[in-house]
């Protein structure tokens, strides 16, 4: 175990999991919603970090610009506009909680235990090693181009049909008059 | 660039042999010290996440929270697949790409749910969902 | 340096794609009372996907192979590029009358119901681990939204939000697995994986990799118990939407579900076998059970659709007992079962909207007497009831029989038992299904009925087209069953039979 | 290499493939048009019937009478040379296995051609008059083709899949027939009853067919017979799996106790529907799949004879028992049918392969006979019930004379039709050494003669008991009860032992030969038992329903209430209690006990007809009534009930069904890594 902790990046990884592991707690736990929101940006900036450890330097600046920059951005607004209650709230949760508490951790047993009889104590030989953007751009645009391509359309899906769903109706009569105004 | 680069060989911790690895089809791999940076710590974190995930979706009443509990559960994907493309290293990068598609499906995720809840709270004001069940047995 | 592409085979993706933009541009420079060219051009695009289908099937070159094998285009992948396609075709023609007849969006309505045909279409030919999963995206999302399209029904609000979060739920656990197998195999490619998780079929990750693969598939196809959203949803979506949600979209989920453990886990049959039987068996029975009691028309076909997707599973649970040979015949029995359930189930979709419109309602009790004031929708909705009940000649009874055969086949005593809970089964859901043609056909036309011109009003051309192609197939397939299986034989070479 | 083109050649070639041996001849090549012609007059009644005068009808009729002259044809041709015929095309194949569909002509096809062609010929004719100004005589006609279509694509299946298709087929139009008069609900349900009875029978004939097709690696019933005469394959190990479980299918479409319940309630569909489903078609049915598979049973699966020969006696007996309580004579013919049967499937059991199909060749027409007349009966007095008729024998003379010759053929009554199938079968009993079956058998002879005698009294003799006048029915309808009359006099005689034996020499020409355990000869003390039994059920019958009017009236003063309980529940108990319980044991017993002081011998005779209705009441009103019904009713239920439970898991609520999908797969993975 003092081998563990010798390592410098396991330092690194102990602070950053942590981090994570504490504000996903509150992600879950926290009666506000803003503050469950602003816990998942420290959980995801923690894990972009881990992502550094890990040497993927890309994915972890994806995950930062998309995440924080615009999904967490959207979550806030969706808060605002939802009118969640912003304060504490206690009736956040339903009660009783256990069944819930019981099926996470029975998920926990399985995905961990599956990690464990997997890769015991097998280490990560290469940490440092990274991939380099490169190589992730070119492979996108080659092997992958295809998902790469449909994955836009999953997107532009989602936008246009977003949109469409979230915005609100104008009346028929409405509607007429500004097609009016836009063909005269 | 990495954060850490850290080249000094320690062979007498490498566990593995490069037959041992070549049997695991990993031929691209080559062994060059241990760091005793264990994969599981990180798939364990994952688990973590992943089930605390479970656990939110379960029990949070307000459809936002919900959401950002599955948000939970997708970053756990995310933190194997980079994981294990650290441990595998090879050259298709596989796994980060993978972990990227995920993101960019996720943000997807989130506009369309937002975008339900929008339209479920303009209808009922409420955005709680245990209070939908007009439509049961 | 630029990525090898076979631009013929991916001809009938590039058509869709440009056919939706195509249909979204339009939409914004329509009037508003000439939106219906949107539907026109949808019908078209889609029509015209099917050309390099046919163009494909009769070429010489074998099968077609890109990027590093993880997009293929041999048989399987185009017979059922072909019934997405038709069913694309039909699910669009259902809904033309039913979009126009409300406020709906349409040209947003049909873009959407182009992209999952899309991502339809880039599954039967995805054959690694990303494409796959994009391509389910794609399936998926624009259903999220399409489901709750009646934007100011309470019941389509809450379809939708139901059917998300439980799709993304099971997206996660779909990618959880995923990345298991991803890590345990180093791989992406189904042949990568299959060739290298070759010996771990009894490693207890590979087990859960596998399992929620499973499970995250297992909720597109709705076997019990990832199958709570079907009912709820398919009640408040449109009925078009739901039409294309029992078939198209469940289709999507057994092919990917065939490719994964067909090509990716050949090895592991011994997991996957049991465990499909599992859902087999509580699929058919929780679902015949609970739609004996269902009065509302649609809720009775989710379930029975979810008990349809029990019976689908059986030939996979065979495919665990089995030897190659057997192997193949469970392949083809699942694809003959899923191509003969697409056109009789999507042709009772297309009943249901004709009847809730002549009837005013979707309870099954005041559909009474349906058949004397529209006896050749009553005769229809008989035969498509009866076909998805098996009952000779229709061809919901080839469905049942090439299951039977493939269960029976396999000759290990759990298949026979499996084979005798799904012929219970049948019997159970005849009792259904039979129920509602008794209801239109000899039941008295209920008070609540509405006037006679609304019951008499002749059914939208477009509607009507829908159903009598389903009709046409499923009585035509009944009597020449060729028809299908010669398909569902070609698509073999997945399972290497 | 392109795939698709290979297949389109190899799928055109096989489609060719087919088989044929035997001399056939024009005729046999040409048999498809005895499935073809009927289910294309079915088509053409959907689409013009309307159109025509007689509403569809003479299509009807036209294409019966052409499968009649067809089958004879055949039949005179198979007797004359003994045809064997068989061919089948490919439709398609699914997996290794070839779909197919063929025609087959031999004995014992086309003496069923026979039966059904005629039977159906003259029913048609016989309903042409009696749906007169019905509601929807297209509809009736249509459907009644498709029945009788069915059924001739069972008979001619040379195959298990063709014939179950067939089988399905006939299903589905009883549940269109018996459920004709729709506007009246119970009618419906039955219907329905009928439809799901025969699709849980089914299963076992579906499982059936697997099993011994996937051995034999062919569904054609040549195959797997050739296989199993020839000792061949892996047949063996499967064989009596295989016969026991085509034997549930039989037991449905053949009404076999505990699986009869849906043929007295099939009695709601119009009269000339029960005629053709109890007399040739339907019914007959698993007794033709026990017939066509009968090699299976002969040697190989032989001990899959011991439940058929159990399950025959027992349904003889107890049907034959309800049928003595029935005032519905349509119900006394029903449950006389479901008797019948079950001395053929008995016989089946008890290895006399001719003597089952002979009586299902007599039966056919005096039962078609009994019910056209009992048919003419309720069109003239329009009551279904006993109570209601009496004294018809004047105005009615030749429903009359007819129902006589029906009613002692039926008992078995020297020289008629029965007499000869039925001493056959009680001769097999006892040269099989089956004593305790050969008494019930006697005994069920002695109950057949008691109620055919008392539904003749009943309905014909004492004094009018009905509303208006009663009429004598139309030509169109008393000249097939004449012809059918006939039949059932003379049809007994192309199987006397010793004298004319050409029914077996038909029914056994067949593509596989097999050994058949048949008494040679008359079996004298046999004949003279069972012929003294049915005589003495005439005479009891006599006795007890004949002498005058007021005792007959006493004597059936009770009235049997109606079969559905469930609708009527409370009002079938109290009847229950005062006219099935009450009122028999205060009158007849007193009047039992005078009798034995005034006329012992006489009495002797009572006291059996008392014995056999006491017994029969037991049977109806506990053990069918209550014991299977509820038995059944109890599945019916406790399905019923399940699903309300099942149907609670949908709660509505979206985080239980995450959660039940999470717990789902955590389960399935825990359950695997723990016991896989």
């Amino acid at each position: 175990m003092s081998d563990w902790f010798s390592e410098p990046a396991n330092w690194v990884f102990l602070v950053l999991a942590l981090v994570i592991a504490v504000s996903a707690v509150r992600v879950v736990t926290s009666t506000n919603v803003v503050h469950s929101a602003l816990f998942l940006v420290l959980a995801l900036g923690a894990t972009a970090g881990l992502f550094l450890l890990l040497s993927a330097e890309f994915v972890a600046w994806v995950l930062v610009l998309v995440y924080i920059g615009a999904v967490i951005v959207l979550f806030l607004f969706g808060i605002m506009i939802t009118r969640a209650p912003t304060g504490p709230n206690v009736e956040m949760d339903h009660r009783p909680r256990a069944p819930a508490a019981m099926a996470a951790f029975l998920m926990f047993i399985v995905t961990a235990g599956s990690g464990l009889t997997a890769f015991g104590d097998q280490e990560i030989t290469r940490l440092g090693d990274g991939t380099s953007t490169e190589l992730i751009g070119e492979q996108l645009l080659q092997r992958f181009v295809i998902p790469f391509e449909v994955v836009s359309f999953v997107l532009l899906a989602a936008l246009i049909g977003g949109i469409t769903l979230a915005r609100r109706d104008a009346s028929p009569a409405e509607e007429e008059a500004t097609e009016e105004e836009v063909q005269a | 660039m990495p954060l850490l680069r850290r080249r000094k060989p320690r062979k007498k911790r490498c566990r593995h042999d490069s037959k041992e690895l070549e049997a695991r089809g990993l031929e691209l791999r080559i062994p060059e010290g241990g760091e005793l940076v264990l994969l599981n710590q990180f798939l364990i974190l994952g688990a973590l996440l992943f089930s605390l995930g479970v656990y939110g979706l379960l029990v949070r009443r307000n459809a936002v929270m919900v959401l950002l509990s599955i948000e939970l559960m997708l970053n756990a994907v995310n933190v194997n697949l980079v994981a294990f493309e650290s441990f595998l290293r090879n050259a298709g990068a596989g796994g980060q790409i993978f972990a990227i598609f995920v993101i960019t499906v996720a943000a997807a995720e989130v506009g369309i749910g937002l975008a339900i809840i929008l339209l479920i709270f303009r209808n009922r004001t409420s955005a709680n969902v245990d209070e939908l069940d007009l439509m049961k047995w | 340096m630029a990525p090898d592409i076979d631009y013929l085979a991916l001809a009938p993706e590039i058509t869709l794609a440009v056919t939706a933009v195509v249909v979204l541009l339009l939409d914004l420079f329509l009037p508003r009372r000439q939106k219906y060219w949107t539907a026109i051009v949808a019908v078209l695009g889609v029509s015209f996907a099917a050309l390099p289908l046919i163009a494909l099937a009769v070429s010489d070159v074998g099968d077609r192979a890109m990027l590093g094998g993880s997009f293929v285009v041999d048989d399987f992948a185009l017979v059922l590029k072909g019934l997405f396609v038709i069913a694309g075709y039909l699910v669009l023609l259902m809904s033309v009358g039913y979009v126009e007849s409300d406020r709906y969006y349409q040209g947003e309505y049909y873009f959407l119901l182009l992209m999952s045909i899309l991502g339809s279409m880039v599954l039967a030919s995805s054959r690694d681990l990303i494409t796959l999963f994009i391509a389910v995206e794609l399936v998926s999302q624009p259903m999220y939204l399409l489901a709750g399209w009646r934007k100011g029904d309470l019941r389509s609000n809450e379809a939708s939000l139901k059917y998300f979060l439980l799709g993304v739920l099971a997206s996660a656990l779909l990618l959880y697995g995923m990345s298991f197998v991803y890590g345990l195999t180093g791989e992406l490619t189904f042949a990568g994986i299959a060739a290298e998780g070759a010996g771990k079929a009894g490693e207890p990750a590979f087990i859960m990799a596998i399992l929620f693969i499973i499970a995250g598939f297992g909720f597109k196809v709705s076997a019990v118990p990832f199958h709570f959203w079907a009912p709820d949803t398919y009640e408040g979506a449109p009925t078009p939407v739901a039409a294309y949600l029992s078939v198209s979209s469940k289709a999507a989920g057994f092919v990917a579900l065939l490719v994964v453990l067909y090509s990716a886990f050949p090895d592991a049959s011994g997991v996957w076998g049991p465990a499909v039987w599992i859902l087999a068996a509580l699929s058919m029975t929780l679902a015949n059970l609970t739609a004996l009691r269902q009065t509302n028309i649609v809720r009775l076909l989710a379930y029975s659709s979810v008990a349809q997707a029990g019976f689908m599973l059986v030939p996979f649970a065979a495919a665990a007992t089995t030897d190659a040979v057997g192997l193949g015949e469970a392949f083809a029995a699942t694809v003959t079962y899923i191509v003969i359930y697409a056109f009789m189930n999507l042709g009772a979709f297309a009943v249901v909207i004709a009847g809730a419109r002549k009837t005013g309602t979707g309870d099954i009790e005041g559909w009474g007497g349906l058949g004397s004031y529209a006896p050749a929708l009553g005769a229809l909705a008989a035969v498509f009831f009866f076909s998805l009940a098996g009952i000779p000649p229709l061809a919901g009874w080839i469905a049942k029989l090439v299951m039977f055969g493939a269960a029976m086949g396999a000759g290990s005593p759990w298949m026979i038992a499996l084979a005798v809970i799904a012929a219970i089964n049948a019997v159970i859901a005849l009792v259904y299904y039979a129920r509602v043609v008794k209801t239109i056909w000899m039941d008295p036309v209920p008070a609540t009925a509405p006037e006679e011109e609304v019951r008499t009003a002749s059914v939208a051309g477009s509607l009507g087209l829908a159903i009598g192609l389903s009709a046409a197939v499923v009585v035509v397939a009944g009597f020449f069953p060729s028809l299908v299986t010669f398909f569902s034989d070609a698509t073999k070479v997945l399972a290497g039979g | 290499m392109n795939t698709f083109t290979n297949l389109v050649l190899a799928a055109a070639e096989e489609a060719e493939h087919s088989i044929e041996y035997g001399d056939g001849g024009i005729f046999a090549e040409w048999a498809w048009l005895l499935v073809i012609v009927p289910f294309v007059a079915f088509v053409a009644i959907v689409f013009f019937g309307k159109r025509l005068p007689r509403q569809g009808g003479e299509i009807a009729v036209g294409a019966m009478a052409f499968v009649f002259i067809y089958a004879a044809i055949l039949f005179v041709i198979n007797t004359v040379e003994g045809v064997v015929f068989e061919h089948s095309v490919e439709v398609a194949r699914i997996g290794s296995f070839a779909i197919e569909w063929g025609w087959v002509v031999d004995g014992l096809s086309s003496m069923m051609y026979l039966v059904i062609g005629l039977l159906a010929f003259l029913i048609f004719t016989y309903a042409l008059g009696y749906m007169e100004g019905d509601v929807r005589p297209t509809w009736f006609f249509a459907a009644f083709t498709l029945f009788a279509g069915s059924m001739l694509l069972l008979v001619s299946a040379p195959n298990l899949i063709q014939l179950i298709v067939g089988w399905e087929g006939v299903g589905l139009a009883s549940y269109l027939l018996i459920g004709h008069w729709w506007e009246d609900k119970e009618n419906s349900s039955a219907g329905m009853k009928a439809f799901y009875v025969n699709k849980v029978a089914d299963i076992g004939l579906v499982i059936g067919a697997f099993v011994l097709a996937i051995p034999v690696g062919s569904f054609r019933i040549s195959d797997v017979l050739d296989a199993v005469v020839g000792n061949s394959g892996d047949i063996e190990a499967v064989a009596f799996w295989g016969a026991a479980l085509l034997f549930i299918g039989a037991m449905g479409k053949s009404a076999q106790f505990p699986l009869h319940v849906w043929l007295p309630d099939a009695m709601a569909g119009p009269t000339p529907v029960s005629a053709l489903m109890h007399a040739a078609t339907m019914v007959t049915a698993g007794v033709y799949l026990l017939g066509r598979m009968y090699p299976l049973y002969a040697e190989m699966a032989a001990e899959a004879r011991v439940p058929v020969l159990i399950i025959g006696t027992i349904t003889l007996i107890i049907a034959g028992l309800l049928a003595v309580v029935q005032d519905d004579i349509k119900k006394v013919l029903a449950y006389s049918t479901v008797s019948q049967l079950g001395y053929m499937v008995a016989a089946m059991g008890a290895g006399a392969y001719t003597a089952g199909l002979f009586h299902l060749w007599t039966h056919a027409f005096f039962k078609g006979l009994l019910f056209l007349g009992a048919g003419s009966v309720i069109h003239s007095v329009h009551s279904n019930n006993m109570s209601d008729m009496g004294g018809l024998r004047k105005p009615m003379p030749v429903t009359f004379g007819t129902f006589v010759a029906g009613t002692l053929a039926l008992a078995g009554i020297f020289p008629l039709a029965g007499f000869f199938s039925k001493d056959e079968i009680l001769a097999a009993f006892n040269y099989e050494g089956y004593t305790a079956v050969l008494v019930i058998g006697v005994v069920g002879a002695f109950v057949t003669a008691f109620y055919m005698a008392r539904t003749v009294f009943l309905t014909f003799y004492g004094t009018y008991k009905g509303h208006g006048r009663p009429h004598e029915s139309p030509r169109v309808m008393t000249m097939p009860m004449v012809v059918l009359a006939g039949l059932a006099v003379v049809g007994g005689w192309v199987n006397i032992p010793g004298l004319y034996t050409g029914f077996t020499d038909w029914v056994g020409t067949r593509a596989q030969t097999f050994a058949e355990h048949h008494a040679e000869s008359f079996d004298w003390p046999v004949v003279a038992i069972g012929l003294t039994a049915a005589f003495l059920g005439i005479v009891a019958g006599y006795f007890l329903y004949y002498r005058d009017e007021e005792t007959q009236q006493a004597r059936d003063s009770f009235r049997i209430p109606l079969l559905w309980p469930l609708l009527e529940h409370k009002y079938y108990l109290d009847d229950l209690y005062m006219n099935g319980i009450v009122t028999p044991i205060k009158g007849p017993i007193a009047r039992f006990v005078d009798w034995t002081n005034s006329y012992v011998l006489d009495g002797i005779v009572n006291a059996a007809g008392f014995v056999t209705r006491a017994l029969a009441r037991f049977v109806y009103q506990d053990l069918d009534q209550r014991g299977i019904d509820l038995a059944l009713n109890g599945v019916a239920y406790s399905t019923d009930d399940l699903a309300g439970r099942t149907r609670l898991l949908q709660t509505g609520k979206v985080q239980q069904y995450a959660g039940a999908t999470v717990i789902g797969a955590v389960l399935l993975v825990i359950g695997f890594v723990v016991f896989g």
